[in-house]
């Protein structure tokens, strides 16, 4: 269930943007990842959950574990809250969603199209989604955008459930969680230009 | 799987009539023809045949578009792409929900369309057997279209662009079982070679979709 | 007060209707039944037609009220439009499937008829075109009601569509007129047999029409109720969720 | 009491009766939905009064 | 207003062609045509006029559902309707832009593709004629269309089904003057009415598009 | 200039959410909306912007002056950075859009399609728009969402720019700004049921 990574090099649009990055997350731990806009944490975690390939190093891990959550959430607008999640529950494989349903406060929700739900609300299911996929290892993307105090701190709430299970959730994000979590900011990993010569000492975010 | 399914299915339902759309489209088709050729029954009698298979085809095609789009849209793509689903399977049960509210309704309104167009009446039969073996194979192939073109906006026009030169094999030999068949001569051989595209094209086109699909969501 | 349109009002709507309505059912289902027998069983075969003529008791009804309901749908667009009464959208909504049936039944009619007479089911002929251009408003109309949540939304939306398919239909009408002139020389002459049609068939006829007319009235009393309790369900519901 | 239809029965009597289908299946359907809906909200009522 | 136009032209060219996609799937349609319906060049001649309006008419539908649903998604229009722009405005922008990246570009290949049907010769110029008269009114009703589907998932189909009765009137009297023109006939009065829809929609549907669209934003 | 509300209710869905507000927003000053996830912040600043009618109550302000920027950002990711500035300037018939590039260090990305922005980056774009709007009131629905902490000072430095040219802002959040504004908590202003007698006697043109 450990989830290891081992001298990644990572690139978007061809370009690579992290490097050399390492890192191991147990079961049971936090790991949050920070760094200013635009340094490849999006990028990262998309490597991590398998859906883009590293452009070098290792991404170590049991097959079927990960349950990854992006900036958008996979809701459909035409179903309700409880079709959304008993489709995903079905996807994966697990029974039940009235955990998930609790967990974030949708119980009055449920027969609400997700279509007609407010920003947090749509927020607050698609983390939902995470409970019903029964996968330990949660890989998450901002997860707290669009939501108020409450709802921050009832998914922080859900984090700890899940590590305390022995799961584990590797987290992007710019606010702080109150979670008792280790902290990986790879803004030192932004990948160097590979050559030294000058003239490329300026690079920035647009890598110019 | 089933699941898939079932909800594919039901969005294609809740937005706003699911099966209808596809057959209005295919009936609008239909119509529009005598409208653009003229009312005279014996030349649209003769061009029956071939115009509603295109009709069929281009229903199937204008629904296409749609089988990933929304998906990739609203990350559920990317989420299925995590799941335990296998690409192909997701493919497969993407293709099999496009025809059963595309090509299935198509088949069985095919009759009444042929009426329209004054089909003669043996043809009836020949037409609807050929659009039964042909139409998945519509729906396959437009799955690989779309698995192409998923995330490109505007890709509706370019996704037709790929797929209707694939659809020409499918097409000349349904229309040539319908021809053949309303003019009374032998259909064995045409509808042996639809039967055979059908066959192959369910065989292995889902592996080439699932594939440049894992490429398009990179 | 005393103004009609306190009758668009939902309270008064459903108050008034509760009333109205098992006198109409009662009245329709009479008229029909005495018309469709009467016609049917006590009239004779045309000498020419046979007995083919007595379809016309299904089929000259259908296709007035097809056309006629459309009228209406676009009479209460225009005052949802301008007035805002709920009551005249929901009931073009509930008077729409209505319509549809009669194009069918006309349509169907027509082609059984069709069938003896022209030995074809269906010609291009401008009549029938045009109730096919019809149905194909009146599905689009319904399928856009169906598409929307919003409940006003849809009301605008299809009232502005209806609106607009009116003038289209009658463009079409025109169009559809000059591009199959005297085509169909056989349809005209069984069709443009108006003036001579006899007593004897006239009579069940417009028993016939009154009997649709006042069918249509009750169910689209019965249609708008029920759309009306729709949307207080949906409402409340809403509510009921905000908490 | 059946009149003589003549070598058109088959027609007359289809177009009756794919008519009078129609016409009842309309008015049935119709008489489900409302008994559907008032129910549904008479639930519904009932729920928020009592 | 023209900042506007010069945005989605650009937008149509970056995506994978602008121009090309209408023009190409026009193309293919003539192009399935015979494989449809027989190569016979008699009988292709004299459906060609009506088929060549129905696959400009189809190519233009197909790109419609586009015209509005991009910049709903992205959240635009919210904007765009905020702006110092009135509503009719755009909409009228948005019916060019259509017409100039559809309907102008088809204007100028079709006499290409009336050969690939054997039009006669008589008929190139009112074919020609025809469809620069008639595909303005074909873009202005399918504005007012994707108007009212703007925000619809799936959209696409129902729009088709609601655009398709208001083609009929043009679409009948475009492939009029078409035919009329091949056969060498009198073309007069189906010209003339053709003129009077394009521009009686013209001058009209706008601002009922712009009505469906500010009760769509809400 | 002064944006003024009063007595507003809106409704979302044809169901009343919020009744009974009254604010004014005087050139100069900013007010926060606060308020729980689905308590209906959006649906005012939408009504607010005029992009639906309100229920009941008025908006009060010039024509002309609202610039609008929603949860999502109007950004055609085939466009140049500069490309999707420069259409909106001229649009809204400003010139230049320098000031919106330097309020929003946007500089080094002028020639990246947008739709190669990571999330951060897309949100300064869309927010330096409202540099080029030239509009006096700003509504803002959540602006901060996806930044960094030092992109949200950057905003709200912009945001105190604005104010001081006599301007005003309207900002929804669920986070704190920093800005020296007044907070308006929404919550208390939840519509409430109507009569409470049952049947149909209640009804209205509302349904309820
Ligand atoms: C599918 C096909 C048909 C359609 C849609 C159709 C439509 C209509 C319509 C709209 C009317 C009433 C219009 C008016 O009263 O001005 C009508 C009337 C009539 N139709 Fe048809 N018709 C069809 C086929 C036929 C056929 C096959 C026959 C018989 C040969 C027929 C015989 C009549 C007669 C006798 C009337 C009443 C006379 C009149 O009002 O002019 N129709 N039909
Ligand atoms: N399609 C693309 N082509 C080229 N470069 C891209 C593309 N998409 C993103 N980038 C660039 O890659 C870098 C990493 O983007 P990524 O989305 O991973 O950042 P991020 O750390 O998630 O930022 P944020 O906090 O803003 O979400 C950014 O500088 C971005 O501009
Ligand atoms: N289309 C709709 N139909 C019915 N109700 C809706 C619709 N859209 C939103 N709602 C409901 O209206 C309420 C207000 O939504 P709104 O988006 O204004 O909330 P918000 O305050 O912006 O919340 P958030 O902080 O989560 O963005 C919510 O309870 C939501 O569920
Ligand atoms: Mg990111
Ligand atoms: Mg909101």
């Amino acid at each position: 269930m450990t989830l290891t990574v081992k001298n990644l090099t990572i690139s978007r649009g061809g370009i690579p943007v992290l490097e050399g990055l390492n890192f191991t997350l147990a079961p049971g731990k936090a790991l949050i990842l920070r760094g200013p806009n635009g340094v490849g944490k999006t990028t990262l975690l998309r490597t991590v959950a398998g859906l883009q390939p590293p452009v070098e190093g290792d991404v170590i891990c049991g097959p079927e574990t990960i349950a990854y959550a992006a900036h958008s959430d996979g809701l459909k607008g035409t179903l309700s809250v409880s079709e959304n999640l008993h489709f995903w529950a079905d996807i994966f494989g697990t029974k039940g969603i009235q955990n998930a349903l609790d967990g974030f406060d949708l119980n009055s929700l449920v027969d609400r199209p997700a279509g007609a739900l407010s920003a947090g609300q749509k927020r607050r299911l698609g983390l939902a989604r995470l409970l019903v996929t029964g996968r330990p290892v949660w890989i998450l993307d901002e997860p707290t955008v669009s939501l108020d105090v409450a709802s921050v701190a009832m998914f922080a709430d859900a984090v700890r459930a899940h590590l305390s299970e022995g799961g584990s959730a590797l987290i992007a994000t710019h606010i702080d969680l109150g979670l008792d979590a280790e902290v990986l900011d790879v803004g030192p990993f932004r990948a160097k230009p590979r050559s030294g010569t000058g003239g490329f000492d300026g690079l920035d975010e647009s890598f110019l | 799987m089933i699941a898939l399914l079932i909800r594919d299915m039901k969005l294609a339902m809740r937005a706003g009539g699911g099966f209808g759309l596809g057959l209005s489209f295919f009936l609008i088709v239909t119509v529009l023809v005598p409208f653009g050729v003229g009312p005279e029954s014996t030349l649209l009698a003769k061009i029956a045949p071939g115009i509603l298979w295109l009709g069929a085809l281009l229903a199937c095609l204008l629904s296409l578009d749609r089988i990933f789009a929304l998906d990739w849209e609203d990350g559920s793509l990317d989420l299925l792409a995590t799941s335990p689903l296998p690409m192909e399977g997701v493919v497969t049960v993407k293709a099999t929900a496009h025809w059963l509210t595309t090509g299935l309704p198509l088949c069985l309104a095919s009759p009444l369309f042929g009426l329209l167009l004054s089909l003669p009446a043996e043809g009836y039969q020949w037409l609807v057997a050929s659009l039964v073996l042909g139409t998945p194979a519509l729906s396959v192939i437009g799955t690989f279209g779309a698995a192409l073109t998923v995330g490109l906006k505007r890709g509706g026009l370019l996704m037709s662009l790929l797929v209707l030169p694939l659809y020409v094999p499918t097409l000349i030999f349904g229309a040539e079982v319908a021809r053949r068949g309303a003019e009374g001569l032998a259909t064995t051989t045409p509808l042996l070679m639809l039967a055979g595209i059908t066959a192959g094209t369910i065989a292995l086109l889902p592996f080439a979709s699932a594939l440049v699909l894992r490429v398009n969501l990179r | 007060m005393g103004s009609i349109w306190e009758y668009a009002n939902p309270v008064k709507f459903i108050r008034t209707s509760e009333i109205v309505l098992p006198w109409v059912s009662i009245l329709a289902t009479v008229t029909l039944i005495a018309g469709l027998v009467w016609g049917f069983f006590f009239t004779p075969d045309d000498y020419r037609q046979g007995s083919t003529v007595k379809i016309i008791y299904l089929h000259v009804p259908a296709a007035l009220m097809a056309i006629n309901v459309w009228f209406m749908m676009l009479v209460t667009s225009l005052v949802w439009l301008i007035r805002r009464h709920h009551v005249s959208a929901l009931a073009a909504k509930a008077a729409a499937p209505v319509g549809i049936i009669m194009t069918l039944i006309a349509l169907v009619t027509g082609a059984i008829w069709g069938q003896p007479m022209w030995g074809t089911w269906w010609a291009w002929d401008p009549r029938l075109t045009s109730f096919l251009i019809l149905f194909l408003f009146y599905l689009g109309y319904i399928a856009l009601w169906e598409a929307i949540d919003n409940p006003d939304t849809a009301a605008d939306l299809t009232a502005v569509l209806c609106i607009v398919g009116s003038v289209f239909a009658v463009l079409s009408r025109y169009a559809v007129n000059f591009w199959n002139q005297g085509l169909h020389q056989g349809a005209s002459l069984s069709l443009d047999k108006k003036e001579n049609v006899a007593d004897v068939f006239s009579t069940p006829l417009y028993v016939c029409i009154a009997g649709f007319v006042l069918l249509f009235i009750a169910l689209v009393f019965l249609r708008t109720r029920t759309e009306i309790h729709k949307r207080r369900t949906k409402a409340l519901l809403a509510r009921e969720r905000l908490g | 009491m059946m009149p003589d239809l003549g070598k058109y029965g088959d027609t007359v009597l289809s177009a009756y009766a794919v008519s009078i289908v129609l016409l009842v299946i309309m008015v049935a359907l119709s008489i489900r939905a409302s008994r559907k809906a008032r129910a549904e909200l008479q639930k519904i009522e009932g729920r928020r009064n009592g």
